[in-house]
């Protein structure tokens, strides 16, 4: 490795000064020739071994969002929203919940690692959103995932898919925090490219609310946790900022290995520290490892700072003090604490078994520091290294192809309705995802009120109170290809529906933008596009956006994934016990269907199943009818007017249908109007399908709150019979076999759960 | 029939939390002796015929070991007189 | 009444089943792993998680803290102890249990909800089930098949040592379906299935889980 | 430093879910010679000094092994070629 032949001469702030010539490996590093010359500019010389390490990760797409921040700052411009605490820009926004209660959340990638090393991948990251969470200051209560993978019966995707969930599960079950849903999606354009996004919520009174700064002359920098090794070195740079490609090592991805014991004893250790009041701020060390949390914490605080960076405790005695500063080794923490408070911060930590160091101080000044074996290897302002990050305006234009996608409208009647009802709720984004969802812990914490299969994960937050929080994720990547502006806004209207129909009130907004490269102009435009769309979107509903994440460069050579962008609503409920809860329980209970059937099926599940098909305009958004449905659900759900509710899209009717029957193997027998394939497939918005025992009731609340009903008819029996307004039945299917369709999809391809012999996730460590 | 046997172990620049939760252990127990741990896989396959060698390293390389986080270390059960516990 | 819940490093249900003795009407007693000392208490509660991990085995590192010794001593001499989950792993290595329980046989983690047969009804924490009865609790693990050498299984089925048996499906390949064994004298129960996430409508699939919880009170009490 | 290698296998009598998914897995690769597969753990113990065996033999069967489901194998290192100890 170069850097570690520079390196072996240790190369000081005086001899970089001293030897302004010597050709240092910025390039293999990731960065421009002109952001070499910045940094040089900034500091007066030539950066040393050390300070180019840092720069380079910290400017990396991954640290800096170099190509994303001119559009994200959309985001700041949304009318400030009463219940936003923190803002964007911390590590995770903050809302008031009420009752004193504040609930941080937020969604981050881990796609490339994911693809290299599925298991370990996925594991890591749910453990470094969960420490982005804990840095607030929270107890983190749940998580959730939202994956994509290439087509289901693809050779690779049977390597990456048991390896992903096995990796989130393995994490997130033994940190001790219950999954409460996501989503997983597939599609060709994955292939190679898999997304795993995964969320973490957590709770927290407002006083308890902690940032990541480092105030206070003469404070103490405290790096808890594990040991640092070489793990991912180089990582942020490369595998968040680069496509895979053979050449270079510099290019070759290096891995990183969880450790969830370890992060749980963090997460005991950090919520003591906290309740105790032992830091003055904390921050969690994540991509860029030590380079980041130092340069943030500084440039956030009104002073400099120093470290001494011998004194990190190593895993690899060989690692370099540039390889130090970059380590991506996971399950560690940062935290200022006043001197007078380090023994007993340290006193917790060995209570919990967590390794903490004193690694440097809070000095006055406005530099940071960094010191090897007493020699200054790192002297710059640490706003530089943090914050003025390089910032492009990378040009895009609308694609070349999307006039004519768009006017590619997809076939519009259905020649067997039965055989597509069953395509579509057995293909394999419609199928039953228990084969998934099993793998993780859904009960652990006794709070868990809603999760998968529900619409929304429902997390009670007060067991006196019963207050609680509704949580959904929603990523329709097909939509967003057709139209990225309305698709980012129809995935924010799902996921805002999807809440509202667990009884909840929607009330803010995390995302994870998942795009090709931003080299690509098309891409870039599909980008701007849909970050526009989201803060249009939130701007009508009223909602903050409280924070997120962007992952660039998911693409195979030329060839970008859909724009893929994961849109998360928060919700609260003032009692979680009126929570209303998907599946028909008994039978005579009338089936209703609130809001508006039209025949749009551009970006349909049934136009993708049945004619494999991808084209025409997305269905039209209606936030303003989105709300009033929204409202109409609160009031059903607080008055107890419904006995289950279910959102209505991907699949449409047919999918909602099906999935409530069987929940608890209740048919039905209904009726539709009109076009039967629109009734059955069309995935208009703001729709949902209720049951009631009081259906006048229901009719009622919904022509006050002007949202259109329709009866479809009654649950019952063991079979779905859909017939047409003549009375003609339109399809006939008995439970059983609905059932079959509908189950049998994922464990065909991954593996019965049944069978004796099941895949072995590579890298898994025992769970238990 | 010729058994092979396959040792699977973390790269040593990999962490090894079970290693380390195994060292814990000791430690707390007393065994103060034991000063670094890791753990690995250890298979035992039963090969039919005169095993081939590059077989079985593909085999050991590529699907009892993931390349990305571990090492293999193969060994002909000859090459290794166990010295096996009377438990 | 006075039970102790014992917090590992890795403990992850020792909230939930603190949860589910309040509800019962039990005291709680939160107990550190690296107490050398048991506090007077009238029964124990290992409960469920990856203590240490889980690294080496299930249940392995736990089951040689110093808190477990002075459990062990308790428990032979009548305590009633339950483990659920892991801390059925760590009562099996603790050799208060027979057999093991070691990587279910599909490999994966399974989380659902189970129903089980109470074939002992008479043990310090079933006596509130009717033998017989069947309940549904969730099960979730990793680790969770319960297996012994044949003799040992015979052994066990002929002591009537089997407390609960999956009904309606083996999640994990626990041999003869397996879900829960006692110590000879009825006084210290393990399982895999989770009964402390069964206490309450809103959160749990019913409340059947409640009855271990009960048991040990009116057992005491009585 | 003297290493002790540690292998723990299922006793075999216990069945080996690991070892059959591995030994699927060969199969469906088209891996025919090999017939059987069990999977156990490997441990790689650094010692300080002379290790004693009696006290590693305790640590090999009642640690790192559960003597109702596994057997263990002690090596002592000197059989194997002498490994450079770790910082
Ligand atoms: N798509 C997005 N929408 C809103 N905020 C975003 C988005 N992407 C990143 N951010 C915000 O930018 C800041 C830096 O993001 P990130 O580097 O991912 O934080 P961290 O390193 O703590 O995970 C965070 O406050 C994050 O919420
Ligand atoms: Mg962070």
């Amino acid at each position: 490795m170069s850097e570690r032949t520079v390196e072996h001469s240790i190369d000081t702030v005086e001899n970089a000064a001293g030897t302004p010539d010597e050709e240092q490996p910025f390039r293999e590093l990731g960065l421009r020739d002109e952001e070499y010359l910045r940094i040089r500019d900034i500091l007066g010389r030539r950066p040393t071994t050390a300070e180019l390490a840092m720069y380079s990760v910290m400017w990396s797409e991954h640290c800096s969002y170099k190509s994303s921040k001119v559009h994200l700052r959309t985001f700041g411009d949304l009318p400030r929203s009463e219940a936003l605490l923190v803002g964007m820009g911390e590590n995770a926004g903050v809302v008031d919940v009420g009752e004193g209660y504040a609930v941080t959340f937020k969604v981050e990638s881990h796609n490339h690692p994911s693809y290299v090393e599925p298991y370990q991948g996925a594991a890591t990251g749910v453990g470094g959103i969960v420490r982005d969470i804990l840095t607030m200051g929270a107890r983190p209560v749940a998580v959730m995932d939202s994956l994509r993978f290439g087509r289901a019966d693809a050779p690779d995707t049977a390597r990456v898919l048991p390896g992903v969930v096995a990796g989130v599960g393995g994490y997130g079950n033994c940190l001790g925090l219950p999954n409460i849903g996501g989503e997983v999606l597939f599609d060709d354009c994955y292939a190679g490219n898999p997304l795993v996004n995964a969320l973490c919520v957590g709770v927290m009174k407002h006083s308890d609310v902690r940032l990541a700064k480092a105030e206070g002359v003469g404070n103490k920098v405290v790096l808890f946790g594990a040991r640092t090794g070489g793990d991912g070195i180089g990582g942020v740079s490369v595998l968040a900022s680069e496509t895979f490609d053979e050449h270079g090592p510099a290019k070759r991805p290096s891995v990183q290995v969880g450790d969830p014991f370890t992060e749980k004893l963090l997460i005991e250790a950090c919520l003591e520290i906290f309740a105790a009041d032992l830091v003055t701020g904390i921050q969690d060390l994540g991509g860029a490892g030590l380079s980041c949390a130092t340069s943030e914490l500084a440039a956030a605080g009104s002073g400099g700072m120093r470290i001494d960076l011998e004194t990190v405790p190593l895993r690899d005695s060989t690692l370099t003090a540039a390889e130090i500063l970059m380590s991506e080794s996971q399950e560690r923490m940062c935290a200022i604490v006043e001197p007078t408070k380090v023994e007993e911060f340290l006193a917790v930590c060995a209570r919990w078994d967590v390794l903490a160091t004193v690694i440097g101080e809070v000095t006055d000044g406005d530099r940071l520091l960094i010191d090897w074996h007493g020699e200054r290897i790192v002297d710059v302002p640490p706003r530089t290294v943090a914050h003025d990050g390089p910032v492009y305006e990378r040009p895009y234009h609308r694609p070349a192809d999307l006039d004519e996608l768009q006017a590619d409208a997809p076939p519009a009647g259905s020649a067997d309705l039965r055989a597509d009802w069953l395509a579509v709720v057995g293909s394999p984004d419609g199928c039953d995802k228990s084969w998934l969802t099993e793998q993780y812990d859904r009960y652990v914490q006794g709070n868990t009120v809603l999760a998968q299969p529900d619409d929304a994960g429902v997390v009670r937050i007060d067991e006196t109170s019963n207050r609680g929080i509704a949580l959904a994720l929603d990523g329709n990547a097909r939509f967003a290809r057709l139209d990225p502006y309305t698709g980012a806004q129809l995935n924010l209207a799902e996921a805002y529906r999807n809440v509202a129909v667990s009884g909840a009130v929607p009330l803010a907004v995390t995302n994870c933008l998942n795009f090709g490269s931003p080299e690509e102009p098309e891409v870039m435009w599909q980008f701007a596009e849909a970050v526009r769309g989201l803060a249009d979107g939130c701007r009508a509903l009223g909602l903050p956006v409280t924070g997120g994440n962007v992952s660039l460069y998911n693409q195979t050579g030329d060839v970008p994934i859909n724009p893929t962008p994961v849109i998360g609503v928060l919700g609260v409920h003032a009692d979680v016990r009126t929570r209303v809860r998907g599946g028909w329980r008994a039978a005579g209970e009338t089936v209703l269907l609130l809001g508006e059937t039209r025949p749009e099926f551009g970006g349909s599940a049934w136009a993708a199943v049945a004619h494999g098909h991808l084209g025409g305009l997305p269905p039209q958004l209606d936030l303003a009818a989105e709300q009033a449905l929204a409202g109409l659900l609160a009031t059903l759900a607080a008055d107890g007017l419904v006995t289950s509710a279910h959102d209505l899209s991907d699949g449409g009717l047919a999918q909602a249908l099906t999935e409530s029957a069987l929940r608890y193997g209740t048919g039905a027998t209904l009726r539709v109007d009109g076009d039967a394939t629109a009734a059955l497939f069309a995935e208009s918005v703001a729709r949902a399908v209720v049951t009631s025992s009081d259906p006048a009731a229901v009719r009622a609340a919904a022509e006050a709150a002007g949202v259109p009903v329709t009866e479809l008819g009654t649950t019952g029996g063991d079979a779905l019979v859909v017939s047409s307004a003549g009375g003609g039945v339109l399809v006939e299917l008995p439970l059983a076999e609905l059932r079959t369709a509908w189950t049998r999809t994922l464990p065909d391809l991954f593996g019965h759960p049944e069978d004796v012999v099941g895949a072995v996730p590579t890298g898994a460590v025992p769970t238990s | 029939m010729p058994r092979v046997v396959v040792d699977v172990v973390l790269k040593p620049e990999i962490s090894d939390p079970q290693g380390q939760a195994v060292l814990g252990a000791l430690g707390r127990l007393g065994h103060r002796g034991v000063t670094g741990v890791r753990q690995g896989k250890h298979f035992v396959l039963d090969v039919e015929g005169t095993p081939d060698e590059a077989e079985l390293r593909e085999i050991a390389e590529n699907l009892l070991a993931n390349p990305v986080i571990e090492d293999v270390e193969l060994h002909l059960e000859a090459v290794r007189p166990p010295t096996p516990s009377q438990g | 009444m006075r039970i102790g819940v014992v917090t590992f490093p890795g403990s992850l249900d020792d909230v939930d089943a603190a949860r589910a003795v309040r509800l019962a009407g039990g005291e709680v007693v939160p107990l550190w792993h690296a107490d050398a000392e048991l506090p007077a208490v009238d029964a124990v509660v290992l409960p469920g998680g990856f203590s240490y991990g889980d690294y080496l085995r299930a249940g392995a590192i736990a089951a040689r803290q110093p808190l477990m010794r002075a459990v062990v001593d308790r428990a032979r001499a009548g305590m009633p102890v339950l483990g659920i989950c892991n801390g059925f792993q760590v009562l099996c290595e603790a050799g208060l249990l027979p057999g093991a329980l070691t990587r279910n046989s599909h490999l994966h983690f399974r989380n659902r909800d189970q129903a089980l047969l109470v074939e002992r009804a008479d043990t310090a924490w079933t006596s509130s089930y009717a033998q017989g009865q069947t309940i549904v609790v969730p099960v979730k693990n990793g680790e969770g098949r319960y297996v012994a050498a044949d003799a040992d299984l015979d052994r066990i089925e002929g002591e009537g040592r089997v407390v609960v048996r999956y009904a309606g499906g083996n999640p994990n390949g626990s041999s003869r379906d397996i879900a829960g064994v006692t110590s000879a004298d009825g006084r210290v129960v393990g399982l895999m299935p989770h009964p402390e996430h069964a206490v309450e409508e809103l959160t749990g699939p019913s409340v059947d889980g409640l009855g271990f919880f009960s048991s040990v009170l009116e057992g005491v009490l009585s």
